[in-house]
């Protein structure tokens, strides 16, 4: 695993996000922080570290155990003016919030024209040995539902821009954080006036080849599979994966015709259907080749190494894809 | 209780039932469509939890709790739009019958997901106590809707937090055709509550309007004034179906005898009597709310369908370029 | 609307529904249903109308309202060799049981071998003015998910085969029935021998210059379409929409190379995208014009008659588009 | 209950302790991988109420209840093959830690989201009374668990159905970092689960092994014979971290220390000391206990890695063609 970078003045992924919640909460006073053990133990990843000490137990506040409940809540506390951000302890649990989000946060401001700006943190994602329970991409759970916002840092800038535009968008977002790139991506500490665009890509790699489009972790191995082929690829960097950006995949395509969608969840899962479906509808006549997919089989993630290293798409396996697309 | 709230209580009890009178009339025939939820012989409990709340409050109705809405100043032809679905409804036709709130009005759009908003309940009623304002937020919760997890995650939360939340428990005896006994085994949900989540909880019986009112009125000052969550279980009977098409014939005959001679509009009517006020000035304020209902149903029928055009406005508070442009 | 039929010894979907229910009842002790208002009351829609009767409430089960409670109820019972049946009330409140859905029946057979046979019933789509919680097609969210059997059925013939196929199947198959056939389509009563394959696709109408790819109450909508336009269109009802038929879309595109994939599910939703997936990847050299999609906007279902009526496919608008796609 | 009994339960608790302490051994070198869980002074618990059941019972453990997987038959060999994600282990090392069950042996497969195992259990339960079965289901609650909506939509219906089901609540006062006082306003859970939901309910010393096991074996029988459900709660405290990771810094010393001497093993073996269990005999059992750990050991270590390119068997019991060819 490369290290992205290494100088001193560096942050990781997890240290941008834990920056952009405490600059959330100091520049506005409706912002608080709920879940469970995000208080005194700083979060199961510490996330939210340092921040029960600086803010108090008003706005940083540990939850029994009820994501129906707190997210519920925390949709009552939107209604109210207030800006809640909710952390899931893993993205597998959102399951066991779907209600809240889908039947209150999803339709209410379409129903009655009532915003309710709300934001669901969910450490997502594998790599680490977190099996069927504390590895899943369930992002397409919500990929599709009208009146929610999904997106999925890859960069310590989006870490901390999609948070921040997150936090102040009107709408309900998801932000599903990438467990695997908490500690392994660092970059220079973005500036306090960041924000990311939510429902724009990112140009990831320039490329004339060939495009992926991908999003999260996936973003990383697609990088170094290019670098692996040496191929003048693309890489698109969704980072919003709902509703995302359209326009950029079909731009992209319009360029390289080929089009490769990678992701980490698995394969009838996630926003690849989407994507595909957008790119043979709008972009049948781009197209020099089949739109390829590359993700994980329809499996949940499974536990020991052997199987979850088979089973989550490698710069290796992402290369041989992009290799069979060229050679199309 | 002053005379003058006494008349506003059975003011707002005779708009919810002549205003459910006439969506059924309306419903059979066929001006109507979907599903009429009403509250027939709830509608003391809807009155008196709406009247017992201040300006500032805020509150989570359910199906059965039009004269709630009523107390919070939504008005007759507003909810007319939203059972007619007309465009400048509260939903603009996208939902309909009790399916509403009127958000500028303090009153958060029911969802049918029961339980849903018992949480969300708790956390306007944590919003009010963070800001230190003396607000508090109410709901109603159905015996059967007491099943749902939801209900008891809402709750405990609302102990943990102490927040100014009012729960009004809607113990009707029936859930859709389910009767409170097959429904759960002790069916005392003021005692449950009290014991279980330590929210004080008083038992009243949900047809007697003043009644109801002080319990209600005495919660929601307690909540107000730091207390914590508090609780009223209102005592009824589903007198009618769970929705029009439902003849409820599964009621048994004596139960429904029972309560026969125990309509909460008669009874604040009778009580009122009693109590001195005169049958004309009585019958003026029926006369009245009859007149404001015709008002209402004649404003909301003249109201505009809405624009097919238009259903994908809203989906979202900030839109974003939609992915797929071919729509 | 056209009555598909009316001879006297016909049943209505319903009556295929509550046949298949008692004819499983009658022939396997194992068998019992669970859910809200499903005994005395018959169940919302009257699909479950005198089982309670004639099997009594050991087998015919009313339930308090917690669908969580039930399905994972049900789950427990289909651990120790039962086979359970639930009802959802609507097919809106599936999100109300997701969570042990995916999280329990999906997974276990794969985590441990253990297999649940269990199958739940629910009411589902628009056209009753049902409005954004009693209107949904929420298959979607279960579509994709490892473990996890959905099935649609569109004819009298897949009301009873289907229900019978998914009690017998030993996974766990939620059955989307749908509430606008329930009484509008009627055919002869199906032999109790019947049985519907489970993943397997039906041609609906053979056709040779297009494919519309559907299910639910929209393979009665494509059949109209396909009857106002007076053209060769082949309809493929899926049926199964989890897994789906691939090989069946692959066959009938590889005869009409023109491909429409109709469903009542809000477009980004349902199961359009990974068909289109599929199309576009398996079946590139296929296609002699840009796949389609005719499907509902990213809404939830509206309530009033001129919206809903405006956010469902009808025959007109879905003949519109095959129009559009046999110009290409 | 028999001196043998005793023994056996002594056996159990130390499987489970010497087990933990080589797990996390293991973890600790790098060759344990994922998250470890372990139930350090619960193991009594475990213990006691995996010994309760019958041979035909069923159960649904938790995570801290290794014990109670070893008193189903269970082997050490195949515990050690699920943390080790060996290919001959319960879950084929698709799930890892204590995230297995044997169905076989009555054990269903744990899942980690906290709640859903209560209804699962209610459920298999009524299966057996339906078919007039004398048999029990028996599950484990955490006190953090008992806020989720899951549980208590469970109880509700194992009251209502009257099922022969057993729920021991594991009261270890924490919920990962977060103490009982903050996860709930009431913490006698015994006595909310008899009021709430009408269901027998017993509280016992969790360190108490044998005391344990009467209450539990009791409610086995009451469940048994027509009772209804039945509920024990344990008090014990989790006097190691959330996991592996996790140093527990967050519990107070003075709690620590009141649980110094109540370590449920060490309390178990004086008292079959003072019950006249001779110093040698108590020697060999945990000396058993160990060989017994280590020759399981070394079984899994030598058992097979799974092999990837089985990774899709068993998705379904009866797969279908999948949609899609391109694998
Ligand atoms: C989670 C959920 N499940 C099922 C339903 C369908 N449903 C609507 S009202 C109702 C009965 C509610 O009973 P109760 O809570 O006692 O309220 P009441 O109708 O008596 O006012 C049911 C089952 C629903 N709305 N939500
Ligand atoms: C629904 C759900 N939310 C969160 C978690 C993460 N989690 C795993 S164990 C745990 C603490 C459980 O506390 P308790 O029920 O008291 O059991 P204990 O760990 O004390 O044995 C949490 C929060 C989970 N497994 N399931
Ligand atoms: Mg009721
Ligand atoms: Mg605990």
């Amino acid at each position: 695993m490369p290290a992205y970078a290494t100088a001193t003045v560096e942050i990781t992924y997890l240290e941008a996000v834990t920056q952009a919640l405490r600059d959330a909460l100091r520049e506005d006073e409706r912002v608080f922080l709920l879940g469970e053990d995000i208080g005194v133990f700083g979060g199961a990843f510490g996330a939210t570290k340092g921040l029960l000490e600086e803010f108090g137990p008003e706005r940083v506040l540990d939850t029994p155990i009820s994501e129906e409940g707190f997210v519920g809540a925390a949709i009552g506390a939107a209604w109210m003016g207030e800006r809640p951000v909710v952390e899931l302890q893993f993205a597998d649990f959102a399951t066991c919030a779907l209600d809240q989000l889908l039947t209150v946060a999803a339709k209410t401001h379409w129903r009655s024209g009532l915003a309710l700006p709300l934001v669901v943190r969910a450490p997502s994602g594998g790599g680490i040995r977190g099996g069927p329970f504390h590895a899943a991409s369930p992002e397409g759970l919500f990929v599709g539902q009208p009146g929610l916002k999904v997106v999925c840092p890859a960069t310590v800038e989006d870490a901390y821009g999609l948070t921040r535009a997150a936090i102040e968008d009107p709408d309900p977002v998801l932000v599903f954080e990438h467990k695997a790139l908490y500690r392994r991506v660092r970059a220079a500490a973005p500036p306090v006036s960041l924000r990311t665009p939510l429902g724009r890509a990112r140009v990831a790699r320039e490329g004339t080849e060939a495009t992926v489009v991908t999003y999260g972790a996936c973003v990383w191995t697609a990088l170094e599979a290019v670098e692996l082929l040496g191929a003048d690829v693309e890489v698109l960097d969704l980072r919003t994966v709902w509703p995302f950006d359209g326009e950029a995949v079909l731009r992209s395509l319009g360029k390289t015709s080929r089009v490769l969608v990678l992701q980490e969840a698995s394969r009838s899962t996630g926003v690849a259907g989407l994507v595909l479906s957008l790119v043979a509808r709008l972009g049948f006549e781009l197209l020099d080749a089949p739109p390829a997919l590359h993700a994980p089989p329809d499996t949940p993630v499974p536990f020991a190494p052997e199987l979850e290293d088979a089973y989550l798409p490698s710069s290796e396996s992402t290369a041989e894809e992009l290799e069979r697309l060229l050679a199309y | 209780m002053s005379r003058q709230q006494r008349l506003e209580l059975l003011r707002l009890c005779l708009l919810q039932r002549l205003f459910e009178e006439r969506v059924l009339a309306l419903y059979r025939q066929g001006r109507i469509v979907g599903s009429v939820y009403t509250g027939r012989g709830q509608e003391a409990v809807a009155a008196a939890a709406g009247l017992a709340l201040g300006p500032d409050d805020v509150v989570c109705p359910l199906n059965r709790e039009l004269a709630c809405h009523f107390a919070r100043g939504v008005t007759v032809a507003e909810a007319f739009r939203n059972f007619l679905g007309r465009a400048d409804g509260p939903t603009r036709g996208r939902d309909g019958n009790m399916h509403f709130g009127v958000p500028a009005k303090g009153v958060f759009p029911l969802v049918s997901m029961l339980g849903d908003l018992v949480p969300v309940t708790v956390g306007a009623a944590f919003a009010c106590k963070r800001r230190g304002e003396r607000r508090v937020a109410l709901t109603f919760i159905g015996e059967g809707a007491f099943s749902v997890g939801d209900t008891h995650e809402g709750l405990n939360l609302a102990g943990v937090w102490h927040v100014p939340a009012v729960f009004v428990l809607q113990s009707n005896r029936y859930s859709y055709s389910t009767p409170v006994e097959r429904q759960m085994v002790n069916t005392n949900l003021a005692e449950r509550i009290e014991g279980g989540w330590s929210i004080p909880a008083e038992r009243v019986d949900g047809t007697d309007a003043l009644a109801t009112f002080a319990a209600v009125r005495a919660a929601v000052e307690r909540a107000r004034s730091g207390y914590g969550p508090q609780a009223v279980e209102a005592l009824t009977l589903r007198i009618h179906g769970h929705a029009a098409h439902d003849d409820a014939r599964y009621v048994p005959a004596e139960l429904r005898e029972a309560y026969a001679d125990r309509d909460p509009v008669a009874r604040l009517e009778e009580r009122l009597r009693l109590d001195g006020v005169a049958a004309d000035e009585l019958a003026a304020v029926r006369e009245q709310a009859r007149e404001e209902v015709e008002r209402g149903l004649r404003e909301a029928e003249a109201s505009p369908t809405p624009d097919p055009s238009e259903l994908e406005d809203g989906v979202w508070a900030a839109p974003l370029a939609p992915p797929d442009a071919a729509r």
